[in-house]
C-alpha cells in the first residue's frame, strides 16, 4: 500500500471542564489514502469531529490536551507551529462544516468569502481572485456564478450555501477535503445533490475526502473506507463494502438495525441499541460499549479492547471482546431478520444514568 | 379541490364504511406578511397550508412527509389547534371543530394529544418531570390527590421506559431519548384518541431512534392509538405509517398506502424523494438517481398550477396552467399529477426492489 | 451611570461556550437548577464578597441607630454649629468625627450610614415595583404579540424617548411639597421611587417581551396549550418560571442603577429631602464648599461607588452562576 | 423687596418691597443720620464699606472684568427689579431720580433737572427734565418729557408688566385702565417738563418711585414694535441714556452683540453721554461681564486677580479667604437685609402666640447666623427694622426690645427654660408640644438658606412638634408655597426681605399689615392682623419726618416683636469681593454691589 | 428598506409628538409655578397675572394652547420664547447648543474608541492580567456616578481648586471658534467624565461580544480557510459591532442625562444647564425647547441606530 497522505496515529484529545477532564478522542488511528473517501461514523459526542478539527489544529484554542501523532506530508500536524499549520489550512487541507449558513460570515459577501480563502494561500491579485471565484461558484453547481459571488450568504439556499463551502475548500486544490457531517442539515433531496457533487468533484480534481456523519446510507454512498467511532475511539475500520456486508462489532450492528430500511418489510423490528451514550468525562471502563451491548460478558468491564484484524481480512479491524465465531454467529442472525436471544432482553428498559 | 370523500383510499385492512376520527377538508394556513409600526398592514402571505385534506381512521397511522417548509407541521398544528385555519374544516369524532374555543376545545384536547419534535425545546426546564407528566392532570383537575396522581405518574413513566424513581429529576438530567420518553408519558396521560407525532425522533441519536419508534408501536398496539406521524425521513415514516401522504409546497401530492406508494410511486415528487435516500448498503447502488435540480420555491409566492412543475423533470405546458386534481392513477393510490410515473421510470430509478409487506399489528 | 441598564443588555460570556461543539447534553452529572446556581456562585468569590459587603449594608441600613451608637457617633440630625469655623466652614475628619462634619455640624459618618437606608429603599423596592411592571407588560406584549404588544411597545418607545433627568427635575419640582396625582406619589422617596419606576419598566418589558417572543416559540408552550392550559396558566406556569434567571439578573444589575438614578436626582435636588440622609443629596449639598471641605464630598461619594460596586459585582455573579447555557 | 440673592443657586424676584410713606421730604434733606446710627453694628476690621467709601478721584479709563455665576433677569429698564439686574440698569439707564452709592434714601436728581415738585393737595407731582441729554445710537436723539411718559405708560402694558407698577403708579389717574397705551394722568406741557395727576394724595409715594429705574427714559417710536411683541422684547433692542450701553449693532439689536444670555454681557460708553449731565463719574471705558462659572472658583479668581470683581455674594470659602488673606479687597456692606421665619399666625399650633414665642425662645439664631458665615457678614436679629433704616435703634438697636414681655428674645443661643415658659403657657404642661398637628415647613435650595430651613426643623423637632419638611427652589417656596395664603404653610424658614427706600415703612407695613393679606402674591407671611398694629401702621403712615416716622414705626416693630408675629434671625451683611486693582464703590442701596459708574481701575 | 426609513420617522415624529404633549401637560398641570405670578410682581392682583396670562397665552384652553404650540413648532419651526430674556427658544438653544455638542461628541469620540477598544483587547487577551484589570476599572467607573467624578476630578486635577493643576476646571469652557486650545483643554476633563461610564459599559459589552464571535463557527471557517490571526479578528470585529450599535442608540439617552449632570458640574453653558434652569424657573417654553430636542435627539439616535444596523447586517438590510 501506498504512504497515506494522512495518518493518524493514537490521537487522544482532552478537554478539561467544569465538571472534569472531557476524554473527547481517546487514542485512536486511521489513515486517509490519496484519493480516496474514509468515512467516520458515529453518533454525537462519539468524537469524530473533534478528531477532524484536531487534524487543523483548530482545537487548540478550546484549551485541547492533544497526544499522539498526524501525520500529513511528512510533517507531523500535532507538533507543527502555529504559523506553518495555519499554511496548511485551506490549503492542502481544507475543510467544510455542518450548518453552511453559520459557518459563512454573515456579513461579507460570498465573493469576499472565497477572495479572502484564495488570497490566504496565494499571492493573487484581486480581481484574479475574484474571476477565480465565480469559476469555482460555477465549478460547484452554482448557477449563474456572475451574480452570485456578490450576494450574501443569507440570499443563497441551503444546499446553495453548502456548495459556496464546497467552493471555498476548493479554493487552492486542497489535497485533504475533511467535510464534518456536510449533510446533516439538508433536506433529502439536496443531500443527494451535494453527494454527487462531491463524487463528482473527487473524480475530477483526485482529492482525498475524509466524510464524518452519523448517517450509514451517506457514507455508504460516498465511502471507500468507513471508521466507525464510539465514545472517543474508533470500534471498527474497514472497507465500506466490509463494514456493511460483514460488520464485526456489536455498536455496528445495532446502527445497522436500528434505522428502518426503506426496502425493508414493515413487520421487520428494529433493533435498538439499549440505554444512552456514554459520559466522554467518566468513560465506562474496559470497553466502552459493554453497557450498553447486548452480548457483553461481565469480564467485558475489566478488558480493553484493542483495534485488531480479523481473521481473513487483514484491512478490517475491530475492537471487540467477543469471539470472532461468537461475532459471525450473532450477524449472522441478525441479518436473517431474528432478534437473538441477549438482545431481546431488555430492549425498552432504560439504563438511567 | 376534489371530492374528499375520494381521498380516504381504501388502505389494508380497513374496515369498511366506519367514520374517520379526523378528518380535515381543504385546511388553509396563511401565515400573513405584515408591515408598519402602529397599524399592522398586510403586504402578503406565507402559504404554509394550502388546501389540504385528508382522513385518519380510527387505529391506523397516517404519516405525512415532505421536505422542510412544506406544510406538515402546520398541518399537525392546524389538526392540533395550536394554530386557527385559515380556512377548511376539521372534524374530529364527527364533530366540527374547526372553531370551537373555551371549555368545548378543552374537552377535546384531552382526546388529542402531540409528541413534539424537539426533546430539549419540548419539556419546560423548570419544572420536575413528575409535575411535566402530571400537568394534564392539574390542567383538567383530574386526581386531586397528591398520592393518586403521583402514582399515576410513575405508572406512565413506567410505561414509557423511565426509572419511576425519577420523578424529581429535571429535564437536563435525561438524555434526548429519554426525554422523549417524557413527552411520550405526558401526551398519554389522558389517554388520547388521537396522537400527533410531529418529527418524534429526527432529533435523535441514531440508537436511540429505535428505541423511540419501538415504543411507539408498542403503545400504539398497547392502547388502539391512532396516530398522525409526521416525519421527513421515508424510511421512518415507510416503518411506523399505514397511510403515508407526500407534502409539497403546502400541498398534499400524494396520498395512498404506504405499501402501494412506496412500491410504485406515481408522483415525480415522490418519486424523486425516494430516489434521494442513500440506501445504507453499497451493493445496492444500482439505480440512476434522480436529482431534482434547483431549490424549493418561497411558499409566500408559490408556482401557479402544479406546485411542482418548476423543478418537475416531466412537467409540460399543462402543468403551468392547470392544477392536476389528487386522484387514483390506478394504484390505488391518489395522485396530484397529470403526468404520472411509469413502471419504467421507476424502475430505472432502482425503486422497485421495495418489498410488499403485510399490515403490522 | 448606566440609566436604565443597558448594562445588562449585555451579551454575557457563556461559562461553557468554548466547550458547545462537544455537545456535552445530559453528561453533566445531574443536579437541579438551583444546585447549579449555588455550585457555581460559591465558586465566585467576587460575587461572595460582594454579597457579604451587601449584607453588611443591610445589617447597616437596619442597625444604624445601634452601629452608631457603637461607634459612638452623634446621630445624623444632631445639628452642633461648635464644628464650624468662624466663617461657618465645616471642620474636617477627626477622631470623633472620622468622616468630618457638615456646614450644620452634621457627623458625616453617621449620616453616611444612615444613607444606606434610602439608597437600598430606593435600589430594592424602586427595581422590585419595576420589575413586577415590566415582566407583566413584557409577559402580555410577547404573548399576545399583535395589538396588545403594538400598544405596550409604544408605551415603552414613548417613555424612553423622554430624558429620565429632565423629566425628574420636573416631577420633583413640582410634587414636592403636597405630592401630585391625588396623593399617590408623595415627595421625598416616593417620588423618587415613581421615578425610578416609571423610567425604568420599559427597559424589564423589553427583555421580558423579547425572551417571551422566544420562549413562546418553544414546544413546551406548544406542550401545555394541547394539554389545554389556559393562557394564563401558561404565562405563569410554563414560561415565568424560565424567565426568573434573567429577570434575577436583570434586576440585579437594575438596583446599582437606580441607586445612581436616586443619587442624580438628590444631586439635582429633587430627590430625597433633608434632612434624611441621603448620598446624593449629600453630596450636592457638598458642591459649593467641596473645595475647602473634601470630606464632606468625597465619603459619601465613596460609599455610593463601593455599594453600586457590589450590586454590579453579585450582579455579574449571579449572572454568570445563573447563566442558562452552563446549567444545561 | 428684592430678593437678594445670598446663593449660588437660581433666584427670581419674588416680592418686593413696600412704600416710601407720602410725607418723605425730609429724606431728601437729612436722613443719612440714621444710616451712621446703625454703623455700630458693622464690624470694620480693614474692610471696606459703602458708608465709608470715596467717591471721588478715580482713575479714568480701563476695562473691568465682571465675573457672575449667574444671568440677569431682565435687562429691561421697565422689568428689572433684581439686584443683579440694577448693576447693568444703573450703569446704562437714567431715572429721574437715583441713590447716591453711600446711601440708601437720599434720592439726587439725575434724568431730573431738579427736585420733584409736589403740589399742596399732594395730586401732582412735576418735574423737571435736565436738556441736552441724548439716547445712545441707534436713536440718538435728545430725550424728552414724552419719552419719560412713554417709559411709564410702557410699565403698565401687560407685554411688559413692570413688577411694581402697580405699587407705585396706581394712584396714577387712568393708570388702572392703561394696558400700554397713553395714561391720561400724564402730561408733557413742554419738551422737557412732565406732570403726573394723581387720584389720591399720594404725590410723595409717586415722587419716591421715581428712584426705580421705570422712569428711565424710553423713545417710543422705536421701542413700541418691540413692546407689541409678546411677551416684550425691547429690552434686547434697548437704547441707553446712561454713561454706557450695551453694546449693540447699527440695528440696536443687543441681543448677539452685548448681550449672550447665559454667557456674557459688554457694556461699552454710551457716545452720546456727557459727564458735565450727571452726577456719575464713569471712570471706566468698558465693563466686560461673564456669566457662568462656578462661584468658588470665581471668588478665587477674583481675589487673585486685579481688574476683576465679582458682584455676586462670594462663596462662603472666598468670604473667608478674603477676610484672612485679602482684607483690602473685602466690602462689607451693611444693611442688607434681613432673614426671618415666618410663622402662620391665622392656621395651625402657630396661631397661638406663646407657641411661637416657645419658638422664638428656642431658636439659636446665633447657630443659624454661623452656618450663614458668621459674624462677619450677620447680627443676631432681634426686631424687624435693620440695619441703616430709621427706627433701627428706636426699635432697640442690636440688642432688640428687653424686659420681662421680652424674654423669649434675650437668648440668642436659644434657651430650652424660656420655650418650655412659654410651652406651659401655650398649654402643653411638659414644655414640649404634645398635640397632634404637623407643622408643613417649606423651605428654600441652596446654601445656606437650606441650612437655615434644617435648623429651624431640627429646633421645631425638639420642641415636639411633628414636621413635614420639604425644600424647593427659592421662586418656587415664594410663588407656589409661601406667598399662597391658602396652601396653610405653617413655617417658611427661608424669607427674606429687603427694602427699595431706606425707610421703616418699606420694612414693616406691608410685611405685617393685616390689609396687605393677598390670595397669591402675599408677603404678609403670616398673614399677621392685629388690630392694634393695623391702625398703628395707619396713623404712622402719615408721620413726618425722619426721626419722628423712626419712633413711630420702630414703636410698631417693637409691637410685632410683642406678638412674636414672625420669627428673626438674621440682619445680613454683604460681602463683596474685587481684584486688587479695582477701586470698587459699592451701592449701600443695592446690598453693596459694585456701581460700575462710580468703580475705577487703581 | 426605504419604506421602513419612511415609516421610521413617522413614527419618530409620532413620539416627539407625544413626548411633546406629555411635557406639555406635566409641566401645566403641576407646574413649579405659574410664570404670570412669578412676572407679576409684588402686588400681583388677579386682574394683573389674568393679562400676563393672557400675554403669555396661558389663559387659552390647554389643548388650544398645545395645539398653537405645536403649530408653531411644526408650521414655522417657532418654539416659543423664554419668559425671562423674551428671546426665542430656538435662539437659546442655537447659542448653547454648540456647548453641548462639543461635549457630547467629544465623549461619544472618547466613549468609542476607548470603550471598543479595551473591550476587543480584553476579549482576545481574556483573562490575562490586562483583561481583568481593565474589567475591574470598567466596573469602578460604572458603578461610580458621574457627577461625583465630575467633582473628584475638579478637586484633583483642575488648574484653580484642584490638588494637581492640570486642566481648566469649572466655568472653563470656551467655544470652538473662540479659542480652539483653550476649548479643548477645558473640555478634557469634562469628556473624560461624561466618557467614563458609556466607555466602560461599552467595553464591557465588546468583551463579551467578541468572546461570543469568536466562538462562532464562521470564525472556525476563516482559521480553517487559513486565515492569518489578524484578518480573522477582523472578522470578528467586524460582527461583534453588530449588535452593539443598537445599544449606542440607548447609550445617547444616557449620555444626554449624563450631560445635564456634567454641564451642571463643570458648568458648561449647554442646554442641559439650561434645560435645568429652565425648570427651576418654570421656563415653560424653554422647558419644551429642551425636552423635545433631547427627545429628538434620542429618537434620531435610535432611528440612525436601527438604520446603522441595517445597514450593517445586510440580512435585515433585505428583508
Amino acid at each position: 500500500m501506498a504512504e497515506a497522505l494522512l495518518r493518524v496515529e493514537d490521537l487522544r484529545v482532552e478537554f478539561p471542564s467544569e465538571d472534569g477532564v472531557v476524554h473527547a478522542v481517546d487514542g485512536i488511528t486511521y489513515q486517509v489514502q490519496q484519493g480516496k473517501t474514509l468515512g467516520i461514523v458515529g453518533e454525537s459526542g462519539s468524537g469524530k469531529t473533534v478528531s477532524s478539527l484536531t487534524t487543523l489544529g483548530l482545537t487548540r484554542r478550546q484549551g485541547a490536551r492533544i497526544s499522539g501523532r498526524i501525520m500529513f506530508g511528512g510533517r507531523d500536524l500535532v507538533s507543527l507551529p502555529e504559523g506553518e499549520l495555519r499554511s496548511i489550512r485551506g490549503n492542502e487541507i481544507a475543510m467544510i462544516f455542518q450548518d453552511p449558513l453559520s459557518s459563512l460570515h454573515p456579513l461579507y459577501k460570498v465573493g469576499r468569502q472565497l477572495i479572502e480563502a484564495l488570497q490566504a494561500h496565494k499571492d493573487i491579485s484581486r480581481s484574479a481572485a475574484r474571476s477565480r471565484a465565480v469559476e469555482l461558484l460555477g465549478l460547484v453547481g452554482i448557477p449563474d456564478p456572475q451574480r452570485r459571488v456578490d450576494e450574501y450568504p443569507h440570499e443563497f439556499s441551503g444546499g446553495m450555501r453548502q456548495r459556496a463551502m464546497i467552493a471555498m475548500a476548493l479554493a487552492n486544490d486542497p489535497k485533504l477535503l475533511i467535510a464534518d457531517e456536510p449533510t446533516t442539515a439538508l433536506d433529502v433531496t439536496v443531500q443527494a445533490q451535494i453527494l454527487a457533487l462531491m463524487e463528482r468533484l473527487q473524480q475530477e480534481l483526485g482529492m482525498a475526502i475524509v466524510i464524518i456523519t452519523h448517517d450509514l446510507g451517506v457514507v455508504a454512498e460516498v465511502a471507500d473506507d468507513i471508521a466507525v467511532m464510539y465514545a472517543g475511539r474508533i470500534v471498527e475500520t474497514a472497507s465500506a463494502d466490509a463494514v456493511f456486508s460483514s460488520p464485526e462489532h456489536p455498536y455496528t450492528w445495532g446502527l445497522l438495525k436500528s434505522i428502518p430500511r426503506l426496502e425493508a418489510s414493515r413487520s421487520e423490528m428494529l433493533v435498538p441499541i439499549p440505554g444512552t451514550p456514554p459520559s466522554l468525562i467518566r468513560p465506562p471502563s474496559g470497553c466502552h460499549f459493554h453497557p450498553r451491548c447486548a452480548y457483553a460478558q461481565p469480564d467485558h468491564a475489566r478488558i480493553d479492547p484493542a483495534l485488531e484484524p480479523v481473521p481473513d481480512d487483514p484491512s478490517h479491524f475491530v475492537a471487540c471482546l467477543l469471539e470472532p465465531e461468537e461475532r459471525r454467529r450473532l450477524w449472522a442472525e441478525l441479518k436473517a431478520g431474528r432478534i437473538p436471544e441477549q438482545a431481546l432482553a431488555d430492549v425498552s428498559a432504560e439504563g438511567s444514568s | 379541490m376534489s371530492d374528499p370523500e375520494l381521498q380516504i383510499a381504501p388502505g389494508p385492512g380497513e374496515r369498511a364504511g366506519e367514520e374517520p376520527l379526523v378528518e380535515a377538508r381543504d385546511l388553509v394556513k396563511h401565515f400573513p406578511i405584515t408591515r408598519g409600526v402602529f397599524l399592522q398592514r398586510k403586504v402578503g402571505a406565507v402559504k404554509a397550508v394550502d388546501g389540504v385534506s385528508f382522513a385518519v381512521r380510527r387505529g391506523e397511522t397516517l404519516g405525512i412527509v415532505g421536505e422542510t417548509g412544506c406544510g406538515k407541521s402546520t398541518t399537525a398544528r392546524l389538526v392540533m389547534r395550536l394554530l386557527e385555519s385559515t380556512s377548511g374544516q376539521l372534524t374530529f369524532d364527527g364533530q366540527d371543530i374547526t372553531k370551537v374555543k373555551g371549555a368545548p376545545l378543552k374537552a377535546i384536547r384531552r382526546d388529542v394529544q402531540m409528541i413534539f419534535q424537539d426533546p430539549y425545546s419540548s419539556l419546560n426546564p423548570r419544572k420536575t418531570i413528575g409535575s411535566i407528566i402530571s400537568e394534564p392532570f392539574a390542567i383538567h383537575g383530574l386526581l386531586t390527590e397528591k398520592d393518586e396522581r403521583r402514582k399515576a405518574v410513575q405508572e406512565l413513566m413506567e410505561t414509557v421506559g423511565l426509572n419511576p424513581e425519577h420523578y424529581n429529576r429535571y429535564p437536563h438530567e435525561f438524555s434526548g431519548g429519554q426525554r422523549q420518553r417524557i413527552g411520550v408519558a405526558r401526551a398519554l396521560a389522558l389517554k388520547p384518541k388521537l396522537l400527533i407525532a410531529d418529527e418524534p425522533v429526527s432529533a435523535l441519536d441514531v440508537s436511540i431512534q429505535a428505541q423511540v419508534l419501538n415504543l411507539l408501536r408498542d403503545l400504539q398496539r398497547k392502547f388502539g392509538l391512532t396516530l398522525i406521524f409526521i416525519a421527513h425521513d421515508l424510511s421512518v415514516v415507510r416503518h411506523m405509517c399505514d397511510r403515508v401522504a407526500v407534502m409539497y409546497l403546502g400541498r398534499i401530492v400524494e396520498i395512498g398506502s404506504g405499501d402501494a406508494l412506496y412500491a410504485f410511486p406515481r408522483h415525480p415528487y415522490t418519486g424523486a424523494l425516494l430516489s434521494a435516500v442513500p440506501v445504507a448498503d453499497p451493493s445496492r447502488h444500482g439505480g440512476k438517481r434522480r436529482l431534482l435540480t434547483g431549490d424549493v420555491p418561497s411558499p409566500a409566492n408559490p408556482p401557479k398550477a402544479c406546485r411542482f412543475h418548476t423543478r418537475c423533470p416531466k412537467a409540460q405546458d399543462l402543468c403551468s396552467i392547470e392544477d392536476p386534481p389528487l386522484e387514483d392513477k390506478g394504484t390505488g393510490v391518489l395522485t396530484a399529477c397529470h403526468f404520472p410515473l411509469t413502471r419504467e421510470e421507476v424502475a430505472e430509478m432502482g425503486l422497485a426492489t421495495v418489498t410488499q409487506s403485510t399490515p403490522a399489528g | 451611570m448606566a440609566i436604565g441598564g443597558s448594562e445588562a443588555l449585555e451579551v454575557s460570556e457563556a461559562a461553557g461556550t468554548q466547550l458547545d461543539f462537544l455537545d456535552l447534553g445530559g453528561q453533566i452529572a445531574a443536579r437541579s437548577p438551583l444546585q447549579l446556581f449555588w455550585r457555581r456562585l460559591r465558586q465566585d468569590r467576587v460575587a461572595l464578597v460582594s454579597a457579604g459587603f451587601i449584607v453588611l449594608l443591610i445589617v447597616l441600613a437596619v442597625a444604624a441607630p445601634l452601629v452608631i451608637k457603637i461607634l459612638g457617633l452623634p446621630g445624623p440630625n444632631v445639628q452642633n454649629l461648635n464644628l464650624t469655623d468662624e466663617f461657618g466652614s465645616p471642620l474636617g475628619p477627626t477622631s470623633g468625627h472620622p468622616f468630618g462634619v457638615d456646614q450644620l455640624g452634621h457627623d458625616v459618618m453617621s449620616r453616611v450610614i444612615y444613607g444606606t437606608r434610602v439608597s437600598l429603599e430606593v435600589g430594592i423596592i424602586g427595581t422590585a415595583l419595576s420589575t413586577l411592571i415590566g415582566v407583566f407588560f413584557g409577559l402580555v406584549a410577547g404573548y399576545y404579540r399583535g395589538w396588545v404588544d403594538t400598544v405596550i411597545s409604544r408605551m415603552t418607545d414613548v417613555v424612553l424617548s423622554i430624558p429620565l433627568l429632565l423629566l425628574g427635575i420636573g416631577i420633583g419640582a413640582a410634587c414636592a411639597v403636597k405630592g401630585c396625582l391625588g396623593g399617590a406619589i408623595q415627595p421625598g422617596l416616593r417620588v423618587i421611587i415613581f421615578l425610578i419606576v416609571f423610567a425604568t419598566w420599559p427597559y424589564m418589558a423589553r427583555i421580558v417581551r423579547g425572551l417571551v417572543l422566544s420562549l413562546r416559540e418553544r414546544e413546551f408552550v406548544d406542550a401545555s396549550r394541547a394539554l389545554g392550559a389556559s393562557d394564563a396558566r401558561i404565562m405563569v406556569r410554563e414560561i415565568l418560571p424560565n424567565l426568573t434567571a434573567p429577570i434575577i439578573v436583570f434586576a440585579s444589575l437594575q438596583i446599582p442603577s437606580n441607586i445612581l438614578i436616586e443619587a442624580a436626582l438628590s444631586f439635582l435636588g429633587v430627590g430625597i429631602r433633608p434632612p434624611t440622609a441621603s448620598w446624593g443629596q449629600m453630596i450636592a449639598s457638598a458642591t459649593p464648599i467641596f473645595n475647602t471641605a473634601w470630606w464632606y464630598m468625597v465619603f459619601p461619594g465613596a460609599a455610593l461607588l463601593l455599594t453600586v460596586l457590589a450590586f454590579n459585582l453579585l450582579g455579574d455573579g449571579l449572572r454568570d452562576a445563573l447563566n442558562p447555557r452552563g446549567a444545561r | 423687596m428684592r430678593s437678594i440673592r445670598t446663593v449660588a443657586a437660581i433666584a427670581i424676584v419674588a416680592a418686593l418691597a413696600v412704600v416710601l410713606a407720602a410725607c418723605g421730604s425730609s429724606s431728601k434733606t437729612s436722613s443719612s443720620g440714621s444710616g451712621s446710627g446703625s454703623s455700630g453694628s458693622i464690624s470694620t476690621g480693614g474692610f471696606q464699606s459703602p458708608t465709608t467709601q470715596s467717591l471721588t478721584g478715580g482713575k479714568k479709563g480701563g476695562t473691568l472684568q465682571v465675573l457672575d455665576e449667574t444671568d440677569f433677569e431682565h435687562i429691561d429698564p421697565g422689568i428689572a427689579y433684581y439686584s443683579l439686574d440694577y448693576e447693568v440698569v444703573f450703569a446704562t439707564q437714567r431715572p429721574l431720580y437715583s441713590n447716591k452709592p453711600n446711601t440708601a434714601s437720599v434720592a439726587s436728581p439725575d434724568m431730573a433737572s431738579g427736585p420733584p415738585e409736589i403740589s399742596s393737595d399732594n395730586k401732582t407731582v412735576t418735574v423737571k427734565l435736565r436738556e441736552g441729554i441724548k439716547f445712545s445710537p441707534p436713536v440718538n436723539r435728545e430725550v424728552t418729557s414724552a419719552d419719560v411718559a412713554y417709559a411709564i405708560e410702557r410699565g403698565a402694558n401687560p407685554n411688559v408688566a413692570n413688577p411694581y407698577f402697580h405699587a407705585y403708579w396706581d394712584s396714577l389717574e387712568g393708570a388702572l385702565k392703561a394696558k400700554g397705551g397713553a395714561i391720561s394722568g400724564i402730561s408733557t406741557p413742554d419738551k422737557h417738563t412732565i406732570v403726573f395727576k394723581l387720584i389720591e394724595p399720594k404725590a410723595q409715594l409717586v415722587a419716591n418711585a421715581m428712584v426705580m429705574p421705570l422712569t428711565a427714559a424710553v423713545p417710543k417710536e422705536y421701542a413700541e414694535k418691540f413692546d407689541n411683541h409678546k411677551p416684550s422684547d425691547y429690552g434686547n433692542f434697548q437704547v441707553a441714556t446712561g454713561p454706557y450701553m450695551f453694546k449693540n449693532d447699527s440695528s440696536g439689536k443687543v441681543l448677539g452683540t452685548g448681550y449672550f444670555p447665559g454667557k456674557s454681557a459688554t457694556l461699552v460708553r454710551n457716545p452720546n453721554w456727557t459727564a458735565s449731565s450727571d452726577i456719575r463719574p464713569a471712570y471706566l471705558d468698558e465693563i466686560a461681564i461673564k456669566i457662568g462659572g462656578t462661584n468658588s472658583v470665581i471668588g478665587k479668581q477674583v481675589l487673585e486677580g486685579t481688574n476683576i470683581v465679582e458682584n455676586e455674594p462670594p462663596a462662603q470659602s472666598n468670604v473667608r479667604l478674603a477676610a484672612e488673606k485679602y482684607k483690602s479687597q473685602l466690602e462689607i456692606s451693611p444693611g442688607a437685609g434681613s432673614h426671618y421665619i415666618g410663622v402662620n399666625n391665622v392656621h395651625g399650633p402657630f396661631k397661638n402666640e406663646n407657641l411661637r414665642k416657645a419658638f422664638w425662645a428656642a431658636l439659636n439664631r446665633t447657630a443659624m447666623d454661623k452656618a450663614r458665615g458668621g459674624k462677619l457678614v450677620t447680627d443676631v436679629m432681634t426686631h424687624f427694622i435693620y440695619p441703616t433704616i430709621p427706627g433701627f435703634e428706636e426699635a432697640g438697636g442690636l440688642k432688640g426690645p428687653t424686659g420681662p414681655k421680652f424674654d423669649f428674645n434675650e437668648h440668642p443661643e436659644g434657651s430650652a427654660t424660656v420655650a418650655a415658659k412659654y410651652m406651659k403657657l401655650a398649654g402643653y404642661p411638659s414644655g414640649k408640644y404634645t398635640g397632634n398637628e404637623t407643622l408643613s415647613i417649606v423651605g428654600a435650595k441652596g446654601n445656606p438658606a437650606e441650612q437655615d430651613a434644617e435648623i429651624v426643623n431640627q429646633t421645631l423637632k425638639n420642641l415636639g412638634f411633628q414636621t413635614k419638611f420639604t425644600l424647593v427652589e427659592t421662586a418656587t417656596m415664594y410663588a407656589k408655597y409661601c406667598n399662597v395664603p391658602k396652601e396653610e404653610i405653617d413655617v417658611c424658614p427661608s424669607i427674606g426681605w429687603i427694602a427699595d427706600f431706606g425707610d421703616p415703612q418699606t420694612v414693616l407695613d406691608i410685611t405685617f399689615n393685616g390689609k396687605f393679606i393677598n390670595a397669591t402674591g402675599n408677603v404678609n407671611w403670616g398673614q399677621t392682623n392685629n388690630p392694634k398694629i393695623n391702625a398703628a401702621m395707619t396713623a404712622a403712615e402719615n408721620v413726618t419726618g425722619t426721626a419722628a416716622r423712626a419712633a413711630a414705626w420702630g414703636k410698631i416693630d417693637e409691637e410685632i416683636v410683642e406678638i412674636a408675629a414672625a420669627v428673626p434671625f438674621d440682619w445680613d451683611k454683604q460681602a463683596n469681593i474685587e481684584g486688587s486693582g479695582v477701586k470698587g464703590v459699592g451701592d449701600l442701596w443695592d446690598v453693596g454691589e459694585w456701581d460700575y459708574s462710580w468703580t475705577s481701575l487703581k | 428598506m426605504t419604506g421602513y426609513v419612511i415609516r421610521r420617522v413617522v413614527w419618530g415624529i409620532a413620539l416627539l409628538i407625544i413626548v411633546c404633549a406629555l411635557t406639555f401637560l406635566l409641566f401645566r398641570i403641576i407646574p413649579t409655578g405659574n410664570p404670570a405670578v412669578l412676572r407679576a410682581g409684588r402686588d400681583p392682583q388677579p386682574q394683573l397675572i389674568k393679562e400676563i396670562e393672557r400675554v403669555l397665552g396661558l389663559d387659552k384652553s390647554l389643548p388650544t394652547q398645545f395645539w398653537d404650540y405645536i403649530k408653531g413648532v411644526f408650521l414655522h419651526f417657532n418654539f416659543g420664547y423664554s419668559y425671562y430674556s423674551q428671546q426665542s427658544v430656538l435662539s437659546l438653544i442655537r447659542e448653547r447648543l454648540p456647548a453641548t455638542l462639543s461635549l457630547t461628541l467629544g465623549a461619544a469620540v472618547v466613549w468609542m474608541v476607548a470603550g471598543l477598544s479595551i473591550g476587543i483587547i480584553s476579549a482576545l487577551k481574556r483573562r490575562t492580567f490586562w483583561d481583568r484589570a481593565s474589567m475591574g476599572t470598567a466596573l469602578v467607573l460604572i458603578s461610580a456616578p458621574e457627577f461625583w467624578l465630575g467633582l473628584l476630578a475638579l478637586l484633583l486635577f483642575s488648574n484653580d481648586i484642584g490638588k494637581l493643576h492640570l486642566f481648566p476646571g469649572a466655568g472653563s469652557y470656551v467655544g470652538l471658534t473662540a479659542d480652539p486650545l483653550k476649548w479643548f483643554t477645558s473640555l478634557i476633563m469634562p469628556w473624560c467624565v461624561l466618557a467614563a461610564g458609556s466607555a466602560a459599559v461599552f467595553a464591557r459589552l465588546m468583551r463579551g461580544s467578541m468572546i461570543e464571535t469568536m466562538d462562532e463557527d464562521y470564525i472556525r471557517t476563516a482559521r480553517a480557510k487559513g486565515l492569518p490571526e489578524r484578518r480573522v479578528i477582523r472578522q470578528g470585529v467586524r460582527s461583534s459591532i453588530n449588535p452593539i450599535v443598537t445599544l449606542l442608540a440607548l447609550e445617547v439617552g444616557v449620555l444626554l442625562g449624563g450631560a445635564v449632570l456634567i454641564e451642571y458640574v463643570f458648568n458648561i453653558p449647554g442646554v442641559g444647564l439650561l434645560a435645568y434652569h429652565s425648570i427651576v424657573q418654570s421656563d415653560f417654553e424653554v422647558i419644551q425647547g429642551t425636552v423635545l430636542l433631547a427627545s429628538m435627539f434620542i429618537i434620531i439616535a435610535n432611528i440612525a441606530a436601527d438604520i446603522g444596523y441595517a445597514y450593517l447586517d445586510p440580512r435585515v438590510r433585505y428583508s
